[in-house]
């Protein structure tokens, strides 16, 4: 779960982490209340889910109230990469001496938290990854102990060789950093940038987290920071039902258990010439409902001129799935023709459930994909 | 022979009561798998289809039945606290198919197991059989043949596919293993390469990859160095929208790294070919295997 | 640093601990409002930090509004092994099905956090150590990796083999109490009893909180929590200039550095048939205020006929010692004979310091006990 | 030769550049203990007394000095963190000065120094003398002397007095250490006497024990199995009331464990006298050493 910078800093600052205050506002005027009572100059930067914010003119520094009232007016309804800005952050502006890059991340190899550091800050870190990896300095956190100060304080260090107490704010922060991303249960906490004014004070100016959908069931504080907006209406019926669900373009609508089956599966039906129209994972649980919900979430959309099952049994019997797509035929009124393909625990059992409909069957995944974009 | 299990493999079921534990627990029980015990917190005392004693405790199972390996089916929530608890009762192998368990928690349990030398499967994979030794997970048992093929896969039900394209074609298992496709997770990509690269029976393997990270890039550069087995490999997600989580948490692509494009050409670099559908793989294991 | 009952219980609450409701009272009037707040039955809990408040009478269960005002004036000035009641808990009384102790404390063997659990709830733990060791059941934590579930469960289910849902609570309970325990630094936590009520409830009726002293500087928000009344007022002006002392009765003043040595004096004095009035360690510092304060706390006492001075420098100088005593002989009136014994790092700048003036020098330990049993 | 150290001890002192931590720096200089580096984050590139190079980290110091011993003297916020430290730079000895380190940071740095084989001294101690040889610590160097005795101490300024005392009875030491008072500790009294009876040079040795723990009860009965050298022992506290804290954290009685009498018991029923004052060691050693 992706959330706004807002809410991220609203976690980084249970954390102790140095954030300059600031409020949301969804209207130009209340804006212009914040502006004013934060004083200027003043930061309004739009809260939406994407990257590449300021380029596209989401975010603008404001030295007076007619800069507040002009921009908030520009950004709010603005659309940034298919994202509409409903609400926008005013924060008091703070000078910048100098930034610097400070995340964490999962990582796969080492099997630990990561943390990265680098004296690029502000800048898309992905880039400078790309460039000059030389210039990231990264330190696996062993989860037995936690960021330690040593280690904290070698990265801070790395960042500012040639002053101390920089040197330790930043250490203090990566190590709030990490004291948030466990407690919070993120997959990925990024301060992008840390700067210090010309005083020497430190302040994450930026924040960026996106939190561990399997977790979200221990944090139920952090379930309301979902933004219902940003999510395809479609997208949200399925995360409602527990289904994984990506909407795409295409017209042959697919419902398969297990990712890389669907992935596969997408794959084939372009390779075939076809377009799928989603990428849809029916997991590995054998409740009948989903199959019903996953059925109502494709057909929603009209582009859907055929429905593709590629089912795999192992842990989801085959039996089912069958029933769950004979229950959703009797609920519902399907107009488009449905290829099954049904293979794996129970096969008989749910073959024989579906011989009894007008289903279109198929054995093999080549013959079901072939079958549906022929008949999509 | 096949890697990981062997006769000595005495299995205890963690969630066995459960409507899914105890679903797979009868499908493994009629593989021939041997369940020793079962688990589940205050069923103590009672019996898994008459037979199975269940007990409160992992270290009850270990005790008084000699488990040596968990097969664990309990709900997200409990899923690390399962894992801690076969690992401190002294099972050496554990198979965590649970789904949807938090990845701090996994970051936190692993180096428990490295402490006590013990291997994790999984979490959210669909575990490992080995025709004609045992079934520790979920894999579907009519679609194995024994015989001289490894497959290791980051996939669920895809594995399937694959498995059964291979018997279809007469190409039997020593081994098949899922490891699952979350962040973090125990036996690697790596890991089973290596082991079938040291198993004697194991003559060829395939390798079921997907979109994100690099585990496949990494066994691509292992497998060019150090293993003369015939590997030939699949990637799934090529049509995947990128930044876009495709049902697995690790299935993701971000920021140019971890596409099906990239991992296809370290592969191919690697002399690994890479088949364009599923049902490619038997031809092209036939064909790099002939030579 | 030991807390109150009631403190330790707010302590608890935040934890998530199952606590029953409670309030603390000054005064009959409150602890009757709070009463009548609460609903009958009650208890009224006397606020003292020492054990054996119950058998003291210092807790009684009140039906009734009369039984309250009763109880809430006897116990209220009541002195229970030397400390006054000032506060009393006023707290909802719970029907009572089973007991339980859980505590946890630091095991200098293993070197670990120890969880202690028994059935024998609602006695002195202690007793039940002695007598029947084999009814408590003990759990080391490995500080990497907490309490984990199922240790936590494995504790729950020896205490009830039967009740898979009261082990359960136990265990949870037990969770919550290791986290209490790291997160105030505790060196001793525990309920006694952890009870159920008939319907299975659990609740943790009693509770009792020691803290690291050494841990109170990352906890200024426990500081306020120190019941300065409790304390004799030498031993808190001890405590607020950083030394270490305990107020005994004899004649003879002791100073001396190091706790070990500072014990072997008063031993030493005791042989010698003398009996020594303190225990005070200056502590490992050498900072001559110290000294100051430590003679105007030991000469606040007009039994003190006589101090000792024994020292032996290590990472204490004793030309920083005896300047401390120039310069406390310069401020105070100080009446009584003060013997001299200083002997290790720069012994010889601070005895060359010390000639000039009239205290009585001693080269050796057993010659210094002497001399000041002899002056006092 | 001693316990803990010798010719290729290699120090590196944490937080040399503050009051206590450069005094005592000097003191060792001046023992002709091989302090190779100093310690103190925003220092590097100073010098301490014009030699010893200060740097900004451990790791530093081990990197460019060959450090292989830490002496910390920072305060007790910044100490837990100083031995993790010193520990993860590669230093296999660690002693710390440090006193009033909270209690539930050393039970965390515990498995740390155990996964590394790390040897720690104190926190709250004075540290290790072995004349002749090297001071990691603040034991006064004036007092000590060479020669075949060990003395193990939880104490600080009490062991100085009883090295005092041997020294000017002609009874050389090998080893003086002080494992400290705190409840958790490095180094045990266990494992003192253990080298002790191991180090070959030691012919006889001293336990000061206190109040509080079990200790002395511990190494008692360790002693009366495995060791033939002659051991004398002196408990400090008799006289301390109950319940009360005497200075170090771990001197309390409590509901009748860890009294001077007890020990005092446990250790004569294991043959090892104990002395009724400080003075009587000396005496009491010379005794039981002649047979």
């Amino acid at each position: 779960m992706n959330i706004h910078e807002y809410q991220a800093k609203e976690i980084f600052t249970g954390f102790g982490l140095p954030v300059p205050g600031g409020k949301v506002a969804t209207t130009t005027e209340d804006s212009v209340a914040l502006a004013n009572e934060f004083g200027y100059p003043v930061m309004v930067k739009c809260q939406v889910l994407t990257g590449g914010r300021g380029k596209a003119g989401g975010i603008k520094f404001c030295e007076t109230e007619a800069d507040v009232r002009k921009n908030a007016e520009a950004i709010l309804g603005m659309d940034i990469k298919g994202h509409t800005v409903k609400t926008v952050l005013i924060t008091p502006a703070v000078d910048i001496e100098s930034e610097y890059y400070v995340g964490m991340l999962i990582d796969r190899n080492t099997k630990r938290i990561l943390l990265m550091a680098s004296a690029e800050g502000g800048v898309e870190i992905e880039q400078v990854a790309k460039d000059t990896p030389e210039l990231i300095f990264k330190q696996p956190i062993d989860p037995r102990f936690g960021l330690l100060d040593h280690e904290a304080m070698d990265m801070g260090m790395r960042l500012c060789p040639t002053d101390i107490k920089k040197a330790r704010q930043l250490a203090s922060a990566m190590q709030k950093l990490y004291q948030a991303f466990v407690h919070s249960d993120a997959s990925l906490a990024e301060i992008n940038p840390f700067i210090f004014t010309p005083e020497g004070r430190g302040h994450a100016i930026d924040a960026k987290v996106n939190l561990d959908d399997n977790a979200i069931f221990r944090h139920s504080d952090y379930e309301p920071m979902r933004d219902l907006d940003a999510e395809d209406p479609s997208e949200r019926a399925a995360r409602e039902a527990n289904l994984s669900f990506v909407k795409l373009s295409g017209n042959v609508g697919c419902l398969v258990n297990g990712a890389g089956l669907a992935m596969a599966t997408m794959d084939l039906v372009k390779y075939y010439g076809g377009q799928p129209a989603n990428f849809l994972d029916i997991g590995g649980s054998s409740n009948p409902e989903k199959v019903v919900n996953a059925l109502k979430i494709i057909l929603a959309d009209e582009e859907v001129k055929v429905i593709l099952f590629n089912i795999f049994g192992g842990i989801t019997r085959c039996d089912d799935v069958a029933k769950g797509i004979i229950a959703a035929t009797e609920i519902m009124d399907i107009k488009v023709p449905i290829v099954v393909r049904l293979t794996g625990t129970n096969e008989e059992e749910g073959r024989a459930l579906l011989s009894k409909t007008d289903l279109v069957p198929a054995t093999t995944m080549d013959e079901a994909v072939k079958k549906a974009i022929e008949l999509g | 022979m096949a890697i990981f299990v062997d006769d000595s493999t005495k299995v205890v079921v963690q969630g066995i009561t459960g409507r899914d534990g105890g679903f797979h627990s009868s499908q493994m029980l009629a593989y021939g798998t041997k369940i020793v015990a079962g688990v589940t917190p205050g069923r103590g005392g009672q019996k898994f289809e008459d037979k199975v004693p269940v007990y409160n405790s992992v270290k009850e199972a270990v005790q008084e039945k000699g488990a040596n390996t968990s097969v664990i089916f309990v709900p997200p929530f409990g899923a690390a606290g399962a894992i801690y608890e076969a690992a401190d009762a002294g099972c050496k192998l554990i198979v965590c198919i649970t789904e949807g368990v938090p990845t701090c928690d996994m970051v936190k349990v692993m180096p428990y197991l490295e402490e006590r030398g013990v291997r994790l499967i999984g979490p959210n994979c669909p575990g490992l059989l080995a025709p004609g030794i045992a079934k520790l997970g979920i894999l579907p048992t009519s679609i194995v043949k024994e015989g001289p093929v490894g497959l290791v896969s980051r996939s669920g039900t895809l594995t399937y596919e694959v498995v059964y394209q291979l018997s279809a074609a007469g190409l039997g298992q020593t081994t098949c293993l899922g490891i699952g496709g979350d962040p973090v997770i125990g036996t690697t990509f790596m890991d089973a390469i290596k082991a079938f690269n040291d198993d004697p029976l194991t003559e060829a393997f395939v390798m079921i990859g997907e979109i994100g990270g690099d585990a496949e890039e990494q066994a691509a550069a292992w497998i060019k160095e150090n293993c003369k087995k015939p590997v030939v490999s699949f990637i799934a997600g090529q049509t995947a929208p990128p930044g876009k989580r495709m049902g697995h948490a690790g299935a993701i692509v971000s920021g140019g790294t971890g596409t099906a494009a990239e991992k296809k050409i370290a592969l191919e670099a690697a002399g690994i070919p890479v088949a364009e559908r599923p049902m490619d793989i038997v031809p092209c294991l036939q064909e790099i295997w002939k030579k």
